[in-house]
């Protein structure tokens, strides 16, 4: 099982990532500069938070017009298993391999907290630890976590299943008051349409070990580190 | 030559920053403001000399990077 | 020398910040009149901010030795030896000035400033805290300030990527017209790959690394001067911006080239950037330095060598390196996209000479620049000790338990959390204590060891006895580590005060120095780095004595640490250091009463190592499951911010006679603990063993915070009131 | 009545916003660039029917909300 982290200028959450697969799968993922032109053969491919190019312009615009990206839109089409967390969801969205956009939140300050998500399918190969309607602890870390799309498309995401992780209350509910920034539908992550990608905001690299306080995101690792072995 | 990329939000995208200010002005006393948004805008210097093909390029620019057509139109404007 | 420089007149010299003496000890210095560029340097070099010129003889009291210091004050950040060949290096800094004309931009630069001055002594940053201070709420910049204050620190911490791990903010009228923004900043290093600024060897390259020179902060000290440039004011934009994104890869670059073996000196560039750097190097290392101003990246268009080297562009670094290792050092900067400019040399000459388009534009003594500087005894009176308050006069509330409810909701008590939520926390993935603890806790990445991190000071203690204020601020520091079972190492101190030139603040300032000196003394916390803040006034009026201490402690093992909310039902609560009576310039009297009266609680410092000690060993031994320093609010609000920290409730039972002194007295030296029930007398045992006063004040049960006799409230109900007052105040 | 401010840095403030996207346009190909600088246009929609008027009131949320007047230079359009 081997994994690759894009690294872009202004990445910086890819040693909480590395420490997440690393903690799971006992093995070190390989670091992959955005310069570089091609990434090295890997089953994962995993593009971590932060604030590439500052965010400047719109958060992960700029990163998402990297070299490597174009093996990365090769490499999504071959059916690599991609994860896109925070920063790495908003570049996701950039570069279309994921549909809709990350806007501001809608209070329009920095957020950073623990949520609640609820998991809405257990049939992937991102969720399959989890149990669907399980409420699962994540924190949070970003400032352009509202997730647009049109009628449509938001339509389209629901219909066939794409959204998996969705901001709730306690019970589960999906409130207006546990949507932390303003998501449409509450959406925290979705997914391509063929299951091989993976893009949300929310932190499960940061909730893994005692230390932490929990390890409800572990799971996400493990169904995915089990999935692509 | 230099040009100034106005980059707005499409109809029907909700738009927090606008709301924001919206909201801030009322509470600033102004009244009878119906809705904000807010837009950016990219001032770029250009060694071209013709017109048209800087309009091009602009427009090439707007398409691969400065705005993002999901959500957002453009329009150009040499100065 | 240029002939369209302007003349250097005493309307100039005054809005440079020099006084008429000075001027001509340049002149003696010099042996003739200065160039304006080395007029400007002048000005750099003996301002308050560089110089020290009115602290200086009070800093030099300070402790600053101690068996784990590795380095002291006079470098970027102090170095701590942490065990293993590694070490803490850390240092906090003010952006006061800035952060009230632009609140966003003044902090967001602060932050970068300090996060600079710990990367370039070699350590990666893996925590930072924030002290802010600002007016009432009810003064119409107040909102402005605090948002924009905030959202800066956020915005550069957050997208730099460092957790933000604790900080404090208060409200007070002294802050209306000054707010104080103290930012602080931790790294981690190995301790034999400490980078230092002094320059070594002639002939060696100078290079400038990082953002492009532009007119940041320039215009600052000449604004007042119409002749120096006939452009509009908006040429001259006295504001600096921060680029965190810019910081990040100069942090990487630096870092990744301090392992090429290619660096003898570096030193970033801060207030005065390029003159503090070049001279800073040179004159430690008894060098001088030439520099060919027309190698500097700049940003704008016809610089001046003048602008040039007052510049405060932000994300700047000055190095020395060895010059064979100049092609592998400039390879890794340009892969970060930063630039990289040989621009001058070390020389034997121990002049400072610059050069610019072919004309040499200063020759200064390189030694004087610095060594020369005027240092001043500035006369200073005692603040007269203020009487110690009688009790008599504090009336008992109507109600203890709604007293309560309102101290835990009012401005200076209740929750941060609406700031720290606008902090990422727990980025680098080693946060064990976010904010809303005694103290921030991380572990020290890829081992077991932890480090905890507080800053604390309390200014109208200060205020009506600098001295024993000053040691309360430690002492506080001191409690805060201690609480989290973290052995305290060494502190950081920021000391924001007023004018210096005028005799009772210098008084405040030689008191609080004095106490936090004996404090640091007494509790083997040395003073390892800071900053000095003075002129904080507005219209002659000064802030509180503000001597803001930011302290370091170490766990040997990070998860055996306590929290400070209740653990479990039936939990015994036991006080540490016995009931108070010290309500002089309590919380209490300040925010329910209206009065900032009597001397403040008085600090033991032989009784406040033995408690503390007591705390942190019984952590370690396992015997407690949760500690809280009694400090603002007394044991009341400290009972109620262990209830609401996990929504458990308890019953205590206080002293039947003048039952809200007990509840709301600040003596020094108390803690609130919790244990097993099955502990208590093992503990008391211990304590009384160790000459410690320990009693059971009552168990953790229900949803109610009851005090036997008085009453009880709903714990949710002190929560919500906790959480709300900060959001309803910024939603206005 | 419709009305666009725009808001833009003032002259010699710094602009990372606009530095990196010069830079991604450079690295997209595009050359010939200069200086790229970013701002902000927030569209309002008032109900004055006067345009002095509206321009009064326009000048004044401009310094009191829109433009951070410390480090930006704002300018009103009546659309
Ligand atoms: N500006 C801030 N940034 C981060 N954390 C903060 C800030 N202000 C307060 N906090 C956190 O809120 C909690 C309460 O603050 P305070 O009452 O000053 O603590 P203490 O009394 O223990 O010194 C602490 O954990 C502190 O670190
Ligand atoms: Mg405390």
């Amino acid at each position: 099982m081997k994994t690759a982290i894009l690294v872009f200028p202004g990445t910086n959450r890819e040693h909480d990532m590395a420490a997440a697969v690393r903690s799971v799968s006992g093995k070190d993922p390989m670091m992959v500069w955005h310069a570089e032109t091609e990434i090295p053969q890997a089953d994962l491919i995993i593009l971590p938070g932060g604030f590439s190019y500052g965010d400047y312009l719109r958060s992960g615009a700029i990163a998402a017009r990297s070299p490597i990206v174009a093996d990365l839109l090769e490499k999504a089409k071959q059916g690599v298993r991609i994860l896109g967390v925070c920063n790495g969801f908003q570049i996701l969205t950039e570069t279309g391999i994921l549909p809709g956009a990350l806007m501001r939140n809608a209070g329009l300050t920095f957020i950073c907290k623990e949520t609640k998500l609820r998991i809405e399918r257990d049939d992937t190969i991102f969720t399959s630890s989890y149990k669907k309607g399980q409420v699962m602890r994540c924190p949070v870390a970003h400032h352009d976590g509202n997730f647009f799309a049109d009628d449509d498309t938001l339509k389209m995401l629901e219909d066939d299943g794409r959204v998996l992780f969705r901001y709730c209350d306690a019970a589960g509910q999906a409130t207006p008051e546990a949507n932390i920034n303003g998501s449409r539908n509450n959406i925290a992550g979705i997914m391509n349409a063929r299951g091989t990608i993976l893009g949300m905001m929310p932190h499960p690299e940061n909730l893994i070990e005692d230390l932490h306080g929990g390890l409800d995101g572990r799971g996400l690792f493990e169904s995915l580190l089990e999935k692509v072995a | 030559m230099k040009a100034r990329v106005t980059v707005t939000l499409k109809t029907g995208v909700l738009d927090p920053q606008g709301k924001a200010i919206e909201g801030a002005l009322g509470a600033l006393g102004f009244d009878g403001i119906g809705s904000v948004r807010q837009g950016k805008v990219i001032d770029i210097e250009l060694n071209d000399a013709d017109k048209t093909a800087a309009e091009a390029k602009l427009a090439d620019m707007c398409e691969k990077l400065l705005a993002n057509t999901v959500i957002e139109n453009y329009h150009i404007d040499i100065l | 020398m240029s002939k369209n420089e302007p003349q250097i007149t005493p309307e100039l010299i005054a809005a440079h910040g020099l006084k008429p003496e000075e001027y001509n000890h340049i002149l003696e210095l010099i042996g003739r009149e200065p160039t304006f560029t080395e007029f400007g340097i002048f000005s750099a070099m003996w301002n308050e901010h560089c110089s020290y010129k009115s602290s200086k003889k009070w800093l030099r009291t300070l402790p600053t030795k101690g068996p784990r210091v590795l380095q002291g004050p006079g470098e970027n950040a102090g170095v701590v030896d942490i065990d293993d060949g590694q070490a803490v290096v850390f240092k906090m800094e003010s952006h006061n000035h800035p952060s009230y004309i632009e609140p966003y931009q003044g902090a967001a630069t602060g932050v970068g400033g300090i996060l600079r001055d710990v990367f370039t002594m070699g350590a990666r940053p893996i925590a930072a805290m924030n002290s802010l201070r600002f007016g009432v709420p009810e003064h119409e910049r107040t909102r402005h300030v605090v948002s924009g204050v905030v959202a800066g620190v956020g915005g550069y911490g957050n997208s730099f990527g460092v957790p933000t791990v604790g900080g404090e903010v208060n409200f007070h009228a002294s802050y209306n017209g000054n707010c104080l923004v103290n930012a602080f900043a931790a790294g981690l290093a190995d301790s034999d790959k400490i980078f230092l600024s002094e320059a070594k060897g002639v002939g060696m390259p100078v290079v400038y690394l990082g953002a492009k020179t532009g007119r940041d902060g320039v215009g600052g000290a000449t604004m007042a001067s119409a002749e120096f440039d006939d452009d509009s004011e908006e040429k001259r934009p006295t504001v600096q911006v921060g680029d965190p994104f810019s910081e990040k890869r100069l942090m990487e670059a630096t870092l990744e080239l301090m392992k090429t073996g290619a660096v003898i000196a570096i030193q970033d560039m801060g207030a005065a950037g390029l003159t503090c750097s070049a001279v800073e190097m040179g004159a430690k290392g008894n060098l001088g330095i030439d520099l060919d101003l027309d190698k500097v990246p700049n940003r704008e268009e016809n610089m001046t060598p003048y602008e040039m080297m007052l510049s405060e562009s932000q994300e700047r670094m000055l190095m020395v390196l060895h010059p064979e290792k100049r092609e592998a050092a400039e390879a890794v900067f340009r892969k970060w996209e930063l630039d990289f400019a040989e621009c001058g040399m070390t020389t034997d000459t121990l002049r400072f000479r610059i050069f610019h388009q072919g004309e040499m534009v200063a020759d200064l003594p390189i030694k004087e620049l610095g060594d020369e500087a005027p240092e001043y005894d500035r006369p200073w009176v005692e603040t007269p000790k203020a009487a110690k308050l009688d009790n008599a006069t504090v009336e008992a509330p109507k109600d203890l338990l709604e007293s309560l409810v309102a101290m835990v909701g009012c401005k200076n008590l209740s929750s941060r959390r609406w700031v720290w939520e606008q902090y990422d926390t727990m980025i680098q993935g080693n946060t064990k204590q976010r904010p809303g603890g005694d103290a921030g806790v991380i572990r020290v990445d890829g081992g077991t060891k932890g480090l905890a991190f507080t800053v604390d000071v309390t200014p109208r203690y200060c205020k009506a006895d600098p001295f024993e204020g000053g040691k309360q601020a430690v002492a506080e520091a001191w409690r805060n580590l201690n609480a989290v079972g973290a052995e305290p190492l060494a502190t950081t101190d920021n000391l924001n005060f007023g004018n210096p030139e005028k005799p009772e603040i210098m008084g405040q300032f030689v008191g609080c120095i004095k106490g936090v000196g004996a404090a640091c003394e007494a509790l083997d916390m040395p003073i390892v780095s800071g900053n000095v803040s003075l002129y904080n006034e507005t219209s002659g009026e000064a802030i509180l004595p503000t001597p803001a201490i930011g302290a370091v402690g170490l766990l040997p093992d990070v998860m055996v640490s306590v929290g400070n909310g209740f653990v479990a039902e039936g939990d015994a609560i036991l006080l540490v250091g016995g009931h108070g009576s010290e309500m002089g310039q309590s919380s209490y009297l300040s925010e329910l009463c209206g009065r900032e009266e009597g001397a403040p609680p008085p600090v033991d410092l032989a009784v406040e190592k033995k408690h503390g000690t007591f705390v942190r060993e019984a952590i370690r031994a396992g015997e407690i499951n949760a500690a809280h320093d009694i400090s603002d609010g007394g044991l009341g609000v400290a009972v109620a911010e262990m209830a609401i920290r996990t929504g458990l409730g308890c019953t205590i039972e206080l002293p039947s006679k003048d039952t809200h002194i007990a509840f709301y007295a600040e003596d020094q030296a108390r803690y609130l603990i919790t244990c097993d029930k099955d502990g208590v007398e093992a503990l008391i045992a211990k304590a009384k063993a160790a000459g410690v006063p320990l009693e059971q004040i009552g168990s953790v049960a229900g949803e109610k915070l009851t005090v036997a006799g008085q009453g009880s409230v709903d714990v949710s109900k002190l929560a919500t009131a906790h959480e709300s007052w900060f959001p309803a105040y910024m939603a206005q």
